[in-house]
């Protein structure tokens, strides 16, 4: 097979930069990095091969490679590396690249390489949606009240919002989704997996999604919990808002039918959240021991917007409503550019990119697996061949 | 000849030896041999009674020759010689027997090892018959040292002899001295003037009288011997016929140092067809011009650096040229200090970051961002010019390793870094001086571990990058290696020859040459007036090759004669 | 007369510079018109340094840092952007002419000052003469420290040879073969140990340590502390007797703890001085002092052992010193994921240099380890024994510890080479082996190195490009883990042995040493010398040399070479009239007046082009 | 027979007839030799018989001239006789100085060839079982014949000789010379080599000679000589340095490589190992396989060392 | 009294000597049966010095010199190493077998291997018998 010659590209280890990227220039590929890698297989060989991709900017290749998204940053090939190359921190900064090549309008691209264009446009985004809230609340409800007749934000009326929301997210996960789909899988030459080798896999997705198991194998157990108490914390939180937001508006006694899983995953995420800050201002480990801008901007939107969840709430059962509203107002006016902005464009992508990631390496080292024992083959055929000619 | 009157020692070694063998019966073999005049054992003949029953031995008896038999004549040759000289006997007219490394410390049959201890005590006393004294010889040492070369190497070894007030005649081909490091503009890895470095050499070397520099010459003839060379050097002239003078030289230091690969032999780098393909020299220039640039006056956006050009490769040169690596690294940095815009590739085998400072450097390097990229043992790069939509002059196209892809490097200004070769003229050199190559050219070292600078043949040293590549502390070391052993020889104003060396007997040499090209220390001469080889003392170190190679028997090696040694086979075997 | 332009720039953050005073300093010095500080790690702005220099009309700039090379370049090109003459672009570098110390500011100013007036530093700096007594002292009794000292002696000159160990040979005489031409390490060095101890003007000192250093350069008295040896090693005839009678055994430490030795013993068997030493720390009767034991001074038939012989203190004058401490490998067991110190058949390259020596514990038999019960501790030793059993295959695993941020930086220079010649040795001696070799950069640099490597690889040797990311132990048998970079995949291999290519690091002492002479050490904890290029073997104190590995890691034909190129400058500063005393002797203002005088005088420049 | 004429014997052992020849080829001077001496006993040319010789005083002959080798009982029975009856015994001609081409059989055992001439012979008359005995009983008597030693001797070896003089045949002026000494009485001490040089051939050969360095051997009709360089320098054996000279480099003028027919240098104790020790010294190999690669292109290097002198080396004869 | 082969050994003083001198130092048993010569280089050993050992009744031969590259007079053992296969050769039709007569290479560490060679030795010429070329030469000249 004559392999294609693909021209190196300098420059994009300074694109790369922008990104988080730090220090990729300096690893001279003794290869440690990957051997110590819990994820790295027989398939998957990184991150170095990925810190080599990046410092000689072969972009498509870069697109078409999962690696990225199989390393959860456990930091024992950046402690290990003996040139100080930061391979954990490559991989975390090629996430942040490839989720604005995934991203098709070109808003993760200006809010990763520039804070404060994400910062202005997260700020402009919220005042909106709180004009928007105002605007509604008092042209139809009161905003002594926080529910019944006169709710100031029905819950009905929010619950359609949301609703629409949603469908606009899943619209744009989805065209990135399939646009990752594209990069890696469906239009990478070098893969060519069969429909049932899709179909096999696909319980992946489930379990990757609500076990976050792949982070389980990086040794230690804490980051992988903590990570796993945002995760469900918030996807309970998302369940119980895009179908039981009339119980949780409910009040001001407390159901504990909704609001006992609301407690419960609020304080996973303020625990999460706490333990991630921290961490960040700590530099306590490897994984977080470097943070970008949009890190910053991320926990900082979840840390308020927790907080703000449950003010409103705390006062809704306390009988305040007009505080109530406004602090759902708040609540509500930061929840919209964070789902908006975040989670198609931002970090919260990767709760569909990874189990996604997971799912499609899943069908790719089926592949693999059979396109090799074949080439295997055709060079024993062709040997024996030879064989019999001579 | 007198009668010999041999006088036998059997030393007990405390019970070392007396516990196999039996001494007192070696002793009374010994004693009942021809010529034997009188036999005794002692505990200890190494200590200084011991010592003492020889000295008083030989007086008493009047011995002319002395048998010890004791432990390995590697522990106690020395001492005992110094017991006959004592004694008053020429210490060669003394033979060890070794009855403890080889007898009694290896075997544990009493009865076999004692016959074994008189066997090689009857060896001995065989032997010592025909021993004859032998005498040191000494001769004279001219102190003043020709260098050949006047690049780094020669100019260090140059001052160094100087400096502790001995004369120096450097003799140099070109119209300059400073060689191959003038042209370079910084040294790696630690970008120091290599400008100030030569300056301080070379106004040191002008300021000082015992140094005759004569430039545009060279040696066109070396006869004699160490401590005794006469050099012919002819000076500069018409078509090579200059003035020739002739010099009395006491040793000679090569240091001709080496030529660059030509680039133009690999013919897909281009260089001489692509304007912006350049080696590593004309980049040197480029840089002390201050013109990093392309041919047309661009600053180049891109440029690549090919490292191993000529060398490591199976077509061209075999070995790594060793100083290439650095450099390369060198102007990386240089080319990022000059225009931080550039974007550099660096296209490596194996990265030699070996010296001192050199692993840190290749670090910062790499902290600036060059590209590096790693291409496959004898598999050449190959560079194209890029077509017109490209942003860049020329495409480079290699199989990168460490990726495993298949790719094209952009390049405006590509640098070659070509590798060190044997001068094209070291061959001449090589017999002028009578000192040997290996394939690939490079002068050949007497040993490679222990004795890097001295030749086989004896008074010719070699420094710097004459007998391999070398960087700039490498070569000034070896230099100064050389100069130590020099310095040493000359300070004692004579050589000291051991009596032990091998002589022509020149009623009975046929002239037949056998022997000329066996001596590794080229101490055999012939005389082509007299057709007669002649061995010269001074450089034999009396291995024996020629004596037992001539087929004429006309050669005696002192101390190991035909004779002798025929004498010790009786013995150990009567 | 020149218009000189100043700049000043940083490269390295812990310079101990005073730049502003340098500024200062500059400022007033004639010619100079400009001076400017450019800051850490200055990006120079090439037009507009042009214009800069074409404004101020300057002739000639002085670039003036720790290593002002790392931007030149640039100033170059300005320089003849303003269409003046590039090369009047000097250098002042501060670390290449030692600006380090307490005194750095005014050795600075010195540099600073000899670049502005054109002259090359070591030009101006050359310290008064001083009369240099002719008798060296040599410290270190390895390769480097042999050569020195017989170099030195063979021109008539008396040698004090200090070796802290009970013999000399140092790391080479435990070495079976050397690489590339695979000569045996033995027949090479053995008859230059000999030479030593036979030679009249060497004195040779073993078990000794050199613990004060006082005088000046020319002039040092040394105190040398003379460690019992307990056996006079003039009488000694090294019969055995004593060692065969000591019922204590320890482990050997030539033999790199793969074997035992007794209280009393000799090194090697080719020890130089022959003589054998008593081990206090392990002697019966030392501990017991003298209630328990002295059975081999009971037997020794030449009655040459005395048991209570004390440590002396011996005093010499000395105009010289040559410093050839050599190295240590660094402690495998600070690289943890290689496991060293808990697997027994993981090896450093020196033990298996023992076990495949010729006259090592297995007779030059390649084994792993095998269990032997040690009676008289009750524990289970791992030795190495030639009834072991052959490794069926073998992993070499290179840059342990070196060439890394966490341990060393640095290469240590003959790890590589080492390796294959290891490779060699396993294949040749159990050819059905399989032999691992895990690098990162084959630096087979020397002569003849790299027709061993090809050879090497052509005799089966399995080369593998990458890194062991860790050794573990999988049902008992040893299990190497790495990315095999050019096959592109993750390599598992099981193997029996393991050897790491442990880097080399200072020996200890080397700082006590360092503080005792003077001498200024580099971030790596070598000895530096007085300058890279020009005076590899010089160091900053007058008349104190540097000679093989503990200048920094060597092969050794350049630790020979090195060696030999110190008994040079010996032998030139006793026999000639150039000073030893040491640079900071000079006062600025004398630098200043010869740079200016010579400046005056016009020495002959650097011819450069051709 | 009082007479003051030389008294000379020649008698050839185990020999062509060579070196009688060479007599002869002395030209006029053998006229000379007739008129100045009687020849008292030389077989080939004058009729006598054994029993003359024996009836003969002890030393009555001033000169013996014994050519050839000792190889059977009746070699060494004349051999003795004439040491007893001369004054001055001379081993003419290779064959008697160190065994000779005859000796060569001694690479062979007694056995082997009797089998060889008697037996296994296509010139044998089928059916022939005779080996011929010492003692064979015909008719009631026994018949004596000469006894087959186990071996070829040289003439030293048998008895004590005074002067050697090589060649293969000697040339005719050494012999000459030989004999003019004997007359004028300027014999050089007892046991010497004389009519050669004390040097190697090489010392009269006119070919130039240098530094030598061995790929390949040749045989001279393999390859285009140079005749004006030395043989050994290009591949062609000669023997020439380890042999004496005095033959007035007859085969190196012929373009062939000295054969070694007179003998080794003084000193030397043994000529093919001498030889062989220079001759594999200058091999230009290091390595094993290429050295025993050049040493196959020596076919027979015992049959060319030891041409002349198997019976004067050092082990004399094969073991086998 | 069972057969005691004799055997000469030819040492190089740098290498082999050294190496059974470290043999003895180190207390390495091995047969009595060798006599040693010390040669200065195994360039030293002429072929006539092995056939003058066996005619003067030695059973066998053992040259040892440094290994190939190891010399310490830069090339001598490569001079024994060519004369070897040729006396090899010359032995053979004398009809002395070619284990009686070895070329070793020992070097100065190898001092056990020293000893095992010349075990091996011993043992072989042991198992060939005496060679008795003394005798022979001299009952040749009795026995006609």
């Amino acid at each position: 097979m004559v392999a294609n010659v693909t021209r190196v590209n300098p420059k994009l280890i300074h694109e790369l930069e922008k990104y988080g990227a730090q220090d990729v220039q300096n690893c001279y590929h003794c290869g440690n990095c990957s051997a110590v890698c819990p994820h790295a297989d027989e398939y998957f060989v990184f991150p170095r091969k990925s810190m080599r991709m990046l410092q000689m900017g072969l972009e498509k290749r870069i697109e078409a490679s999962l690696e990225p998204w199989l390393c959860y940053y456990c930091g024992q090939c950046s402690t290990g590396c003996p040139r100080g190359a930061e391979p954990g921190e490559t991989m975390m900064s090629l996430r942040r690249w490839l989720t604005s090549r995934y991203d098709f309008t070109g808003i993760s691209r200006l809010f990763y390489r520039s804070w404060k264009a994400e910062a202005v446009v997260l700020v402009v985004v919220a005042l909106l949606a709180a004009l928007g809230f105002l605007i509604f609340g008092f042209s139809q409800g009161s905003i002594h009240h926080y529910d019944g007749e006169q709710a100031f934000l029905p819950s009905a009326s929010i619950h359609i919002f949301d609703w629409g929301m949603a469908a606009v997210l899943v619209v744009l996960l989805l065209i990135n989704s399939i646009r990752m789909w594209w990069f890696t899988t469906g239009g990478n030459p070098r893969i060519r997996p069969k429909l049932g080798t899709y179909l096999k896999a696909l319980y992946q997705l489930p379990l990757q999604f609500f076990t976050q198991k792949e982070y389980a194998r990086c040794g230690e157990r804490q980051p992988w919990l903590v990570h796993l108490a945002l995760m469900l914390g918030y996807v309970s939180m998302l369940v119980l808002i895009m179908f039981f937001l009339h119980g949780m508006q409910a009040g001001p006694e407390i159901r504990w039918r909704f609001h006992g899983v609301g407690y419960l995953a609020s304080a996973g995420l303020l625990f999460g959240v706490l333990v991630a800050v921290i961490g960040r201002i700590r530099k306590s480990a490897p994984h977080v021991a470097h943070s970008h801008e949009s890190d910053w901007l991320f926990l900082g939107m979840l840390l308020i917007v927790t907080v703000t969840g449950i003010v409103q709430h705390v006062l809704h059962r306390a009988g305040a409503a007009m505080a109530a509203n406004l602090a759902y107002v708040v609540h509500l006016s930061l929840v919209v550019p964070m789902l908006l902005l975040e989670v198609p464009f931002g970090k919260w992508s990767h709760m569909v990119y990874r189990p996604l990631a997971c799912y499609l390496a899943a069908v790719h080292r089926e592949t693999l697996a059979r396109q090799r024992s074949s080439a295997a083959q055709g060079e024993q055929v062709t040997a024996d061949r030879r064989l019999a000619a001579a | 000849m007198e009668k010999p009157r041999i006088g036998v020692f059997v030393c007990n070694c405390g019970t070392n030896i007396s516990h196999i063998v039996d001494t007192e019966a070696v002793r009374a073999h010994a004693q009942a041999q021809p010529d034997v005049v009188v036999a005794t054992s002692y505990r200890y003949m190494c200590s200084t009674p011991g010592q003492e029953t020889i000295v008083k031995a030989i007086q008493e008896h009047q011995l002319n020759r002395v048998v010890v038999a004791a432990c390995s004549p590697r522990m106690h040759e020395k001492t005992f010689r110094g017991a006959c000289r004592h004694g008053g006997i020429n210490p060669f007219l003394f033979e060890m027997a070794n009855i403890r490394e080889q007898c009694s410390w290896v075997h544990q049959d009493r009865l076999a090892a004692t016959e074994k201890a008189k066997s090689l005590t009857t060896a001995a006393i065989h032997r010592v018959r025909h021993h004859r004294p032998l005498n040191s010889l000494s001769a004279e040492m001219c102190p003043t040292t020709l260098v050949l070369g006047g690049g780094i190497a020669g100019l260090t070894a140059a001052l160094e002899l100087a400096d502790s007030s001995n004369d120096v005649v450097l003799v140099e081909r070109t119209d300059a001295l400073g060689g191959n490091l003038a042209r370079v503009d910084l040294t790696a890895p630690h970008l120091d003037s290599a400008r100030d470095l030569l300056t301080e050499k070379l106004t040191r070397i002008a300021s000082n009288p015992r140094v005759t520099v004569l430039l545009r010459s060279e040696l066109v003839a070396l006869s004699g011997f160490v401590g005794n060379f006469t050099a012919t050097i002819r000076g500069p002239g018409g078509n090579g016929a200059g003035p020739e003078r002739q010099v009395r030289v006491g040793n000679v230091v090569v240091a001709t140092g080496y030529q660059e690969f030509d680039a133009g032999r690999i013919t897909h780098y281009g260089h001489g067809k692509l304007p912006n393909v350049v080696t590593s020299f004309e980049f040197e220039q480029m840089l002390r011009a201050g013109r990093i640039e392309t041919r047309d006056g661009r600053l180049p956006q891109y440029a690549a650096i090919i490292h191993c050009v000529g060398s490591r490769n199976r077509e061209f040169h075999p070995y790594c040229s060793r100083v290439c690596c650095m450099t390369a690294l060198k102007y990386a940095h240089e080319l990022k200090s000059a225009n931080p815009a550039c974007y550099v590739s660096d296209i490596y085998i194996d990265m030699h970051a070996f010296g001192k400072g050199c692993e840190e450097f290749y670090k910062a390097t790499s902290e600036v961002k060059t590209l590096f990229l790693m291409f496959e043992k004898n598999e050449h790069p190959v560079i194209r010019r890029a077509g017109p939509g490209e942003d860049c002059d020329m495409l480079i196209e290699v199989n990168e390793r460490l990726s495993g892809e298949r790719i094209e490097i952009p390049a405006d200004l590509v640098i070659l870094m070509v590798g060190v070769e044997a001068r094209s003229d070291a061959a001449e050199v090589a017999r002028l001086v009578n000192i040997s190559q290996d394939r690939e050219g490079w002068f050949m070292e007497s040993h490679p571990k222990l004795d890097p600078v001295a030749t086989t043949t004896d008074g010719i040293y070699i420094a710097g990058t004459c007998a391999a590549p070398k960087d700039i502390p490498d070569s000034v070391a070896q230099a100064r290696a050389a100069a130590a052993r020099i310095l040493a020889r000359i300070s004692k104003g004579r050589i000291e020859i051991d009596g032990v060396f091998a002589e022509v007997d020149e009623d009975r040499c046929s002239g037949c040459r056998i022997c000329n090209e066996l001596c590794p220390y080229s101490a055999i001469e012939f005389d082509e007036g007299k057709r007669r080889s002649h061995v010269i003392p001074a450089a034999c170190k009396a291995c024996g090759a020629c004596v037992a190679a001539c087929p004429s028997g006309a050669i005696t090696g002192h101390h190991f004669t035909a004779e002798q040694i025929h004498a010790q086979i009786d013995g150990v075997l009567a | 007369m020149a218009r000189v332009g100043v700049f000043i720039g940083q490269f390295d953050s812990h310079s101990t510079i005073a730049f502003d005073s340098l500024a200062s300093y500059a400022a007033n010095l004639r010619a100079v018109e400009k001076v400017r500080l450019l800051g850490l790690r200055p990006k120079v702005d090439v037009k507009t340094l042009a214009e800069e220099i074409r404004r101020e009309r300057l002739d000639r700039i002085v670039l003036a840092g720790d290593s002002p090379g790392h931007f030149k370049p640039a100033f170059t090109r300005a320089m003849q952007l303003a269409g003046g003459d590039p090369a009047e672009v000097r250098l002042a570098s501060f670390r290449e002419h030692g600006a380090s110390s307490s005194e750095a500011t005014d050795r600075a100013k010195a540099i600073l000052a000899c670049a502005v007036h054109g002259v090359p530093y070591p030009l101006v700096a050359v310290p008064k003469p001083t009369v240099v007594n002719p008798a060296t002292l040599v410290i270190g009794g390895g390769v480097a420290g042999i050569q020195t000292a017989l170099e030195i002696a063979d021109a008539g000159k008396k040698v004090i040879l200090v070796e802290r160990s009970g013999t000399i040979g140092g790391h080479m005489a435990m070495f079976d073969k050397t690489f590339p031409t695979l000569d045996c390490a033995a027949c090479i060095l053995t008859p230059k140990m000999v030479a030593v101890a036979e030679h009249d003007m060497i004195e040779l000192l073993t078990n000794s340590e050199v613990v004060g250093v006082t005088g000046n350069p020319g002039a040092y008295r040394v105190e040398i502390r003379r460690h019992a040896r307990r056996v006079d090693e003039a009488a000694c005839v090294a019969c055995n007797v004593c060692t065969d009678i000591c019922p204590i055994s320890v482990l050997s430490e030539f033999d790199q703890g793969l074997t035992h030795r007794k209280a009393i013993y000799i090194p090697f068997p080719q020890a130089v001085p022959n003589a054998y030493l008593v081990d206090p720390e392990a002697c019966l009767w030392v501990q017991s002092e003298g209630k328990r034991c002295g059975a081999c001074a009971k037997k020794c038939p030449k009655e040459c052992i005395d048991l209570a012989e004390e440590d002396r203190t011996v005093t010499f004058d000395v105009g010289t010193i040559v410093l050839a401490t050599g190295y240590d490998l660094l402690d495998a067991r600070k690289v943890e994921r290689y496991g060293y110190g808990k697997y027994p058949n993981v090896l450093t390259a020196l033990e298996f240099e023992r076990i495949t020596n010729a006259s090592g514990p297995t007779g030059g038999k390649i084994v792993v380890k095998s269990k032997v019960a040690n009676r008289r501790l009750k524990t289970d030793e791992w030795l190495a024994t030639s009834d072991g059993a052959a490794p069926r295959s073998v992993a070499i695993i290179h840059c342990v510890g070196s060439r890394d941020a966490n341990y060393n930086p640095y290469c240590s220079r003959v790890c590589c080479m080492y390796s294959l010649k290891f490779a060699h040795l396993v294949r040749e001696k159990l050819p059905d082996a399989t032999c691992y070799e895990f690098y990162i950069d084959m630096r087979a640099f020397g002569k003849g190195y790299e027709e061993f490597m090809e050879r090497i690889k052509a005799e089966g040797a399995h080369v593998v490009r990458g890194r062991t990311a860790e050794v573990s132990e999988v049902d008992g048998r040893l299990v190497v883990k790495g990315e095999d970079i050019v096959q592109d995949r993750l390599v598992q291999y099981p193997v029996d042995l393991v050897i790491l290519a442990v880097g080399l690091v200072p020996s200890a002492g080397t700082a006590e040493l360092a503080t005792l002479l003077g001498v200024p050490r580099d971030q790596d904890g070598w000895f530096s010398e007085l300058n890279y290029n020009s005076e590899p073997t010089y160091t900053e104190r007058g008349g104190v040399f540097v000679a093989g590995v503990c200048q920094g890691p060597k092969d050794i034909p350049d630790t020979v070479a090195q060696a030999s190129a110190v008994a040079a400058g010996v032998l030139r500063s006793i026999s000639s009239g150039r000073g030893v005393s040491d640079l900071s002797s000079l006062a600025l203002s004398e630098i200043e007046a010869r740079a200016m005088q010579m400046a005056a005088g016009k020495p002959q420049e650097a011819t450069h082009g051709r | 027979m009082a007479t003051n004429k030389l008294q000379v014997a020649i008698y050839w052992g185990a020999a062509c007839g060579g070196c009688d020849v060479a007599v002869l080829d002395t030209n006029e001077f053998i006229l000379d030799l007739a008129a100045a001496a009687d020849i008292r006993f030389w077989p080939i040319a004058v009729d006598g018989k054994y029993s003359d010789v024996e009836a003969m005083a002890d030393g009555e002959l001033d000169l013996a001239l014994f050519n050839g080798a000792v190889r059977n009982s009746e070699n060494e029975h004349v051999a003795k006789l004439l040491r007893k009856k001369s004054k001055v015994l001379v081993a003419l001609g290779s064959c008697a100085h160190m065994g000779g081409i005859p000796g060569l059989a001694n690479l062979a055992t007694k056995e082997e060839i009797l089998l060889t001439a008697y037996l296994a012979n296509p010139s044998v008359e089928p059916g022939n079982q005779t080996i011929p005995q010492a003692r064979t009983a015909i008719d009631g008597m026994t018949l004596e014949i000469p006894y087959f030693f186990k071996r070829v001797f040289r003439l030293a070896d048998v008895v004590d000789v005074d002067y050697f003089l090589p060649g293969c045949p000697p040339a005719p002026v050494q012999i000459r010379n030989v004999l003019l000494a004997v007359v004028k009485g300027e014999l050089p001490p007892r046991g010497s080599v004389v009519g050669a040089s004390d040097r190697a051939l090489c010392d009269d050969c006119p070919r130039t000679k240098s530094e030598k360095k061995l790929k390949a051997f040749h045989r001279p009709y393999e390859i285009v000589q140079d005749p004006t360089r030395c043989l050994l320098e290009q591949g062609i054996l000669c023997m020439g340095p380890a042999t004496r000279s005095g033959c007035g480099v007859r085969c190196p003028n012929s373009n062939q490589g000295c054969r070694g027919c007179y003998g080794p240098l003084p000193g030397v104790t043994d000529q093919g190992a001498k030889f062989l020790s220079a001759l594999a010294s200058i091999i230009d190999s290091k390595d094993p396989k290429e050295i025993d690669e050049i040493l196959a292109g020596l076919p027979d290097f015992i049959g060319l060392a030891y041409r002349f002198g198997l019976p004067a080396s050092t082990l004399q004869r094969s073991y086998r | 009294m069972s057969f005691e082969p004799k055997i000469v050994g030819f040492l190089c003083n740098w290498c082999s000597y050294t190496g059974a001198d470290l043999a003895g130092t180190s207390r390495i048993q091995y047969p009595p049966n060798i006599n040693i010569i010390r040669v200065m280089c195994s360039a030293r050993v002429e072929p006539d010095f092995v056939l003058r050992a066996l005619a003067g009744g030695a059973d066998g031969v053992l040259i040892c010199g440094c290994h190939p590259g190891d010399c310490h007079y830069s090339e001598g053992n490569y001079k024994a190493m060519r004369r070897y296969p040729l006396l090899k050769t010359l032995l053979k039709e004398y009809g002395v077998d070619n284990d009686r007569v070895r070329l070793e290479w020992v070097s100065a560490s190898e001092g056990q291997r020293f000893a095992d060679i010349v075990t091996d030795m011993t043992e072989r010429v042991r198992a060939l018998g005496p060679l008795r070329l003394k005798t022979d030469l001299q009952t040749d000249r009795v026995e006609r």
